[in-house]
């Protein structure tokens, strides 16, 4: 038999003002199952929260119905009463008297009393069935996989692993770095990139608790939070790492020539190669669908010249399995195609360029030697018009969000212009200047003042070829005239766009993406860093547009989600999920398709006691399950139920008011 | 027994229904979505009391409803508060017409039930304040056996009022019950004496009507039988076609089973005591989760033998009254007649 | 429409060759020229088989009880049937390797009156979708026709169809027959039946009703596949056909869904949903 | 005027029963935990003032909602049911708010079609910030409730 406590509180005068509250409390009297109701001015006191506690034992309450301000306000420190008491906390409920009725009916002291009363009485209808939960603990692997080894990898793996949490840090290319390599110097400060960049990549190398697996993808990421279980494939490199030494006699010889990709494009490496210098693990791959041995069964002169013998082209790609508990996705980005430009003359003149290929010539270690030549005819450029916003903020072309970052490493390409070629000129065109960030506006003016750099405001319309130069026409907007510049170079800020395959990567790892393919974190305001699946992080640019200190920022608050995941033995979770009665379960798996969790799975069971005759139901992952209640309502024989939000206790809401 | 007889003819009959619609509350077979029902009647247009046996629904409804308020209470912290409910409306003085012969041994089989240890005064009370006035068949439908379950001339005091059709268009009517009796009288105006006349009639149109039967059984002979047919594998074959839906014990005229349930709104409850059938699998399911009769072929042998055997053994008459409604409901048409002939027979072989 | 020969020797070849435990076909009542589903389970049965346009009874139906489960059955599907049959194996209901299936390509099956029955005139796919054999030749899927019924009720006022609906609730006598002749009810137990639901729904009044028809039809809303074998178990002949039809034309127009059961994996349209779906009727 | 009682008579499923002189509609409502009571709490702290007729049951999601719980509503005691959940796309469990909208989409309707009002059965979008919105969306079906009176249809007995 129920014997539930009736707790109306006053909210000092918030709700006795609009409510009659004494009233309440008698209408409350009267339902059968109330043994007890009293109202006080401050519930949430501790002398309030005194008054349930004395009330559960002495009047040998089975459920709790506290009558006062939102649940979502008080409901944890009702529970916590109700624990303290001996009580199981989710015998409560919490009926709305405040925000449902004081608060907004306060012409009609009447109908909000009544409305309380109401509202009462389906809080004490709804905790009659009401169950004893527990807390939820699933156990976790404490081991962390990070996908993408560039600055947003790289942070994450280094703070996972201070804190001595093994990690797997997976990269798809040879080495480690990503984009931030292939920077020269950084804004707003103008330290050199692979300065500061490279320890961190040798930290990763050396790292005890840092797996790093180069030249490798994740295949598969089966589980669930604490509780995944990746296949990784490492593909085949055709070197041996552990005996590889570095040395660069292979690369030297071979004579394979293909497009270098680290320096996009601009000059050429081999086909067996190590990306750049300071590659991280400093060992060569060869690339499979270039070298003539592999193809043709022909050359060989790479093993023929390695002294150490490490080159071995049988080698096959190999799965290897991991098991984790938390994943960290940091995929970074690639760069818009600007080729929608024709009126740009995108691919038909040679001297215009993208503003990466623009930093690959002026890196020190760049195809150049640090100095920008013009790619049609090698010289050095003397006017260069550098054009923001290709692709960016433009609906009709491109895309509609801002980069973020063109401002600001456009300014920096007008200064490491003027550094490396002292009489030239830049001119900027550009739509506004957005240069909101720690020393950016100082940085702007500071290209502005130093460089001389002309800051035109403004669309460019056309780029045509007049002899060996470029004439950009654009509209100076601030004078409202046409403007044409002719340039020896000119420099397209394209915009950022997601890594290609984030929409397979998401697809793989169950979690979701925009029509961009940035992968979706849980809240664009309160969970940017989490992903709506358990235990997936988002770090850098695959889930928006970010510069480095951002891209940092936010994955060392992936590694902090991460850690904090660890930090206990077990994951506690609300134990407000479904679950699933097999006797009614007719195994249709409608369930299994509604769940956007992949909470559901399928077992078997016997059909009958003892039956060797075996029939299907469904499953629910309590380590998965976010408690939606989707499978529920789509349950036709009613089999699976939501604990906290039970059919019987909605039902005997319905009936109550 | 003497009974009071009238005759009159087709347009006097007519006149006699409207007379009593006018006079009495009256209810009639009352066609919706092709089905005749026994509804509350205005008029004589309204109705068919001669509607065709098969699209006629039972009388059982009038007697036992589909659902009925048992009781209502109010459930505050003072007490639980019974209070009766509103008043039985089927209770009051009532004519029902059009009712079939089958129908009414249906309410003759049903007394037995009804009035045995506890007497149920709701059921009582409106079979005691009913007339029942029913025309005589004369031809069989397809399903029909009701002559093979004790329907003789001598039964026919299942009905207050019968109506019979003579030679020459004449029909009589006659009162088979007191009951009747004292009505017919009282609603004998425009009506003719005819007492005495009718008994060679009706015997000579009873022996056409009991000749028009396709299907004929000796019951005696098959209850006899299926007595010992409990583990009988006939049960398993026979019915294996059936898809479990209830229909006919829903429509069934004898077929009583009941469930208990309320419906409780806030602090107002209503208890309900409505229709359940034994083909229901949740049926015969027990707290503890023990169900005997969870497969089909068991619920099956349990109304088969409740219908032939259960039901003499205890109160000396057979439960099934031959109507045929349940054949003509079910959607794969199985005959009770056909399963009880089987079972019986296969104790020969 | 008369393959009945074709059907005796399929049936009984699958016998002797041991393909299959049970046959399910049709047969004459032996009263009159209907016909009712049979169960046979050894060849010498074979010839009571019979498959004309009256061979009504959907007998998908009878893949959900005990008898028939983990059996190799054999069985005749025509358009509506096999969609029905499609569902059940979308949701492991049936095995697949279990089945022996012979489709037809139907030409429609005839009412108690003799003429071609409302549903086989308005038929969508007459052709069985899920088949080891197909008998007849295939006509292919036709346009859609919102249900004649429907129509007439869609231009009556709000009053009106208050005053037809309340006459088919009322009338209801809650038996079930609808839901346990329906092959896609095959719930071991029926929500209706259970707890949650009889506590204020356990009655036979006409609220009940209500509730368990609404329900019922909504539990099948984007899988009915207009079998109509409801309709012809239902003891008082109401026209059940009209909740399922109108939930098929809602669907139908709205969410730019296939028939129920066209294709092997599709659950319906309340286990999937599109981005554009209507938001108009959303404040 | 005559027109306005026709389109009266046509668009009310019993126009032969009149409303109690003191009566009230009652709404039920139930929101989906994340948005629209959030948003309800808002109006609450904003202090907007809707009518006092509805009352309010927390979901976690709109998918939560099974069709039979507005069904059982209907038929007991209230006379019109309002569900709201997130605005598409802001579902807290990224998809149950689709799935929700195309099962109110044929619940609506086929409870029109057996002889409710469309304005029975409202459903909104309301999110954690739409406080103003949701004393809107009440007050209009409040409103919207009253003028069409009592529900009489399939009601339980009790209630």
């Amino acid at each position: 038999m129920a014997r539930v406590g009736v707790f109306v509180c006053f909210c000092g005068a918030n709700i006795a003002d609009f409510v009659d509250v004494p009233a309440v409390t008698e209408e409350a009297k009267k339902i059968k199952e109330v043994k007890y109701a009293i109202e006080y001015k401050y519930m949430c006191s501790d002398p309030g929260q005194q008054m349930i506690r004395d009330a559960i034992v002495q009047h040998r309450l089975t459920s709790v119905v506290v009558a006062a301000c939102s649940p979502r306000m008080h409901e944890k420190t009702f529970r916590k009463a109700l624990s303290d008491a001996g009580m199981n906390p989710y015998l409560l409920e919490v009926a709305n008297i405040r925000e449902h009725s004081s608060w907004v009916h306060q012409k009609d002291k009447k109908a909000a009393t009544e409305k309380a009363s109401d509202l009462i009485r389906m809080a004490v209808a709804k905790s009659i069935a009401n169950e004893q939960l527990h807390e939820i603990s699933v156990p976790v692997t404490k081991r962390a996989l990070v996908i993408g080894g560039g600055i947003a990898g790289i942070q994450a793996a280094l703070d996972i692993a201070d804190a001595r949490i093994p990690v797997v840090l997976v990269e798809k290319s040879p080495s480690i770095g990503g984009r931030m390599a292939q920077l020269d110097e950084t804004f707003p400060t103008l330290d050199c990139s692979q300065c500061i960049l490279t320890p961190k990549m040798v930290d990763v190398a050396s790292h005890p608790f840092i797996e790093l697996l180069p030249y490798s993808e994740v295949m598969e990421l089966d589980g669930y939070v604490g509780n995944y279980k990746a296949k990784i494939k490492r593909k085949a490199s055709y070197v041996n790492f552990d005996t590889c030494t570095g040395c660069g006699a292979c690369w030297q010889k071979c004579p394979v020539k293909v497009p270098n990709e680290f320096n996009m494009g601009i000059d050429k490496r081999k086909a067996i190669y190590s990306p750049f210098p300071q590659a991280v693990p400093n060992k060569p791959v060869i690339d499979a669908e270039h070298c003539t041995m592999l193809l043709k069964g022909k050359c060989g002169i790479c093993a023929k010249v390695c002294e150490k013998g490490s080159i071995d082209y049988t080698m096959q790609d190999e799965i290897v399995e991991r098991e984790i508990g938390a994943v960290v996705v940091a995929t970074g980005y690639d760069l818009w195609d600007p080729s929608p430009y024709e009126e740009y003359g995108v691919g038909r003149y040679k001297d215009i360029i993208t503003s990466l290929e623009f930093e690959r010539m002026v890196s020190a270690n760049g195809p150049t030697g640090g100095v920008p030549v013009r790619p049609s005819d090698g010289k050095v450029p003397k006017r260069v018009v550098f054009i923001k916003c290709v692709g960016s903020r433009d609906e009709a072309k491109g895309i509609e969000y801002c980069s973020k970052i063109c401002c600001m490493y456009t300014a920096k390409h007008a200064i490491l212009l003027h550094h490396k070629v002292h009489d030239s000129h830049a001119y900027i065109f550009y739509m506004d200047i957005r240069a909101a960030g720690k020393g950016y506006e100082e940085f702007v003016k500071r290209a502005q003042v130093e460089t001389g750099a002309t800051y035109l405001r403004g669309r460019v319309s056309k780029i045509y070829k007049k002899g060996e130069n470029l004439m950009v026409r654009g509209e100076d907007a601030q004078l409202g005239q046409v403007v044409e510049v002719e340039a020896d170079l000119v420099v397209l800020a394209t915009a950022i766009y997601p890594y290609k395959d984030n929409p397979d990567l998401a697809r793989l790892l169950g979690i979701s993406y925009d029509k961009y393919g940035y992968l979706s974190e849980a809240h664009p305001k309160l969970r940017p860093v989490e992903t709506a699946k358990a235990g997936i992080y988002l770090a850098g640019c695959t889930q928006a547009p970010k510069d480095i200190p951002d891209t940092v920022a936010q994955a060392s608050a992936a590694a902090a989600k991460v850690c904090g995941l660890f930090a206990g033995d077990t994951l506690k979770k609300d134990p407000m999920i479904s679950t699933v009665n097999t006797e009614f379960c007719t195994g249709c798996q409608n369930c299994v398709t509604v769940c956007p969790y992949q909470a559901i799975v399928t077992e078997e069971i016997p059909l009958g006691h003892g039956s060797k005759e075996m029939r299907i139901v469904a499953k629910v992952n309590e380590g998965v399950c976010q408690g939606c209640g989707s499978c529920v309502a789509i349950c036709r024989s009613m089999a699976i139920d939501l604990a906290g939000f039970t059919d019987m206790q909605i039902i005997n809401e319905i009936v109550s008011i | 027994m003497k009974l009071t007889t009238y005759s009159t003819d087709q347009a006097g009959l007519q006149a006699f229904y409207e007379a009593i619609i006018r006079a009495h509350d009256t209810y009639g077979p009352v066609e919706k979505f092709g089905k005749f029902d026994f509804k509350k009647v205005n008029s004589l247009s309204e109705c068919d009391p001669e509607s065709p046996i098969p699209r006629t629904m039972s009388v059982k409804p009038l007697f036992f409803p589909k659902s009925a308020k048992v009781m209502k209470y109010t459930a505050t912290s003072a007490g639980t508060e019974l209070s009766d409910t509103a008043e039985d409306p089927l209770a009051g003085k009532r004519v029902i017409l059009g009712v079939k012969h089958c129908d009414a041994r249906g309410l003759q089989v049903l007394d037995a039930v009804y009035k045995w240890d506890y007497i149920d005064t709701d059921y009582e009370k409106r079979r005691e304040n009913t007339i029942l006035i029913s025309p005589r068949c004369d031809q069989a439908a397809t399903h029909c056996f009701c002559t093979s379950l004790d329907y003789d001339l001598e039964t026919l005091d299942a009905v207050d009022v019968a109506v019979i059709n003579g030679a020459d268009r004449k029909i009589y009517l006659q009162a088979r019950t007191e009951k009747g009796e004292t009505f017919l009288k009282e609603n004998a105006t425009g009506l003719t004496s005819a007492n005495g006349s009718a008994e060679a009639e009706m015997k000579k149109q009873y022996e056409t009507f009991a000749a028009s039967f396709r299907l004929k059984m000796n019951y005696q002979e098959i209850n006899e039988r299926m007595q010992g047919q409990f583990d009988s594998p006939t049960f398993e074959e026979v019915p294996s076609s059936c898809v479990s839906c209830n229909t006919c014990a829903f429509v069934c005229p004898t077929c009583h089973c009941f469930k208990i349930s309320d419906e409780k709104i806030r602090d107002k409850g209503v208890r309900y005591k409505s229709y359940d059938s034994c083909n229901n699998v949740y049926f015969t399911l027990m707290a503890g989760g023990h169900n005997p009769r969870p497969v089909k072929y068991r619920r099956w042998r349990q109304r088969a033998m409740h219908k032939f055997v259960y039901y003499k053994e205890r109160f000396g008459v057979n439960l099934c009254i031959g109507c045929g409604k349940c054949t003509t409901s079910c959607p794969v048409n199985i005959s009770i007649f056909e399963v009880v002939t089987k079972v019986a027979s296969s104790m020969q072989e | 429409m008369d393959y009945t020969k074709q059907i005796q020797d399929i049936a009984g070849r699958l016998f002797s060759e041991g393909k299959i435990d049970i046959f399910i076909g049709y047969r004459n009542t032996g009263f009159d020229e209907n016909q009712v589903p049979v169960l046979i389970h050894q060849y010498k049965d074979v010839d009571q088989l019979l498959f004309t346009d009256k061979s009504v009874f959907n007998l998908a139906n009878y893949l959900k009880y005990e008898h028939t489960r983990n059996k190799r059955v054999g069985l005749i599907v025509k358009g509506c049937d096999s969609r029905a049959l499609n569902l059940m194996l979308t949701e492991s209901q049936v095995k697949r390797e279990n089945l022996y299936i012979i489709g037809i390509a139907c030409e429609g099956v005839v009412n108690e009156t003799g003429e071609k029955a409302q549903n086989c005139v308005e038929c969508m796919m007459p052709d069985a979708v899920v088949y080891d054999e197909l008998l007849g030749s295939a006509t292919g899927k036709r346009e859609y026709q919102v249900n004649a019924d429907i129509r007439e009720l869609d231009e009556k006022t709000l009053t009106d169809r208050v005053e037809y609906f309340e006459e088919i609730f009322e009338n209801c006598i809650r038996c079930n027959a609808c839901r346990h002749s329906c092959p896609l009810c095959y719930c071991a137990k029926c929500c209706i039946d259970q707890e949650t639901a009889t506590l204020f729904h356990g009655a036979n009044t006409t609220s009940s009703a209500f509730h368990a028809l609404m329900t019922w039809s909504l539990h099948l809303a984007g899988r009915c596949v207009d079998c109509r074998n409801c309709e012809k178990a239902c003891p008082i002949h109401l026209p059940l056909h009209l909740l399922h039809k109108l939930n098929e034309k809602v669907i139908y127009e709205n969410f730019q869904e296939n028939l129920a059961g066209m294709t092997e994996g599709d659950r319906g349209a309340f286990y999937k949903y599109s981005l554009s779906d209507p938001d108009d009727f959303i404040l | 005027m005559e027109a306005e009682i026709k389109e009266k008579i046509v668009s009310m499923e019993k126009p032969h029963m009149e409303a109690p002189p003191d009566w009230q509609p009652v709404i039920m409502g139930i929101l989906c935990n994340w948005c629209s009571y959030a948003g309800s709490d808002l109006t609450g702290t904003s202090r907007i003032q809707y009518p006092p007729n509805i009352r309010i049951i927390r979901v976690p999601c709109s998918s939560r909602v099974d069709p039979w719980f507005i069904i059982k509503s209907l038929q007991t005691i209230a006379d019109g049911v309002l569900i709201s959940g997130c605005h598409p796309g802001d579902c807290h469990y990224i998809s149950g708010n689709y799935y929700a909208r195309r099962r109110f989409l044929v619940t609506k309707k086929l409870l029109n079609f057996v002889g409710f009002h469309e304005n029975r059965v409202q459903f909104s979008w309301v999110s954690a910030a739409e406080g103003a919105k949701f004393a809107k969306v009440v007050t209009k079906v409040t409103e919207d409730i009253r003028k069409l009176g009592p529900l009489h249809l399939y009601k339980k007995e009790n209630s």
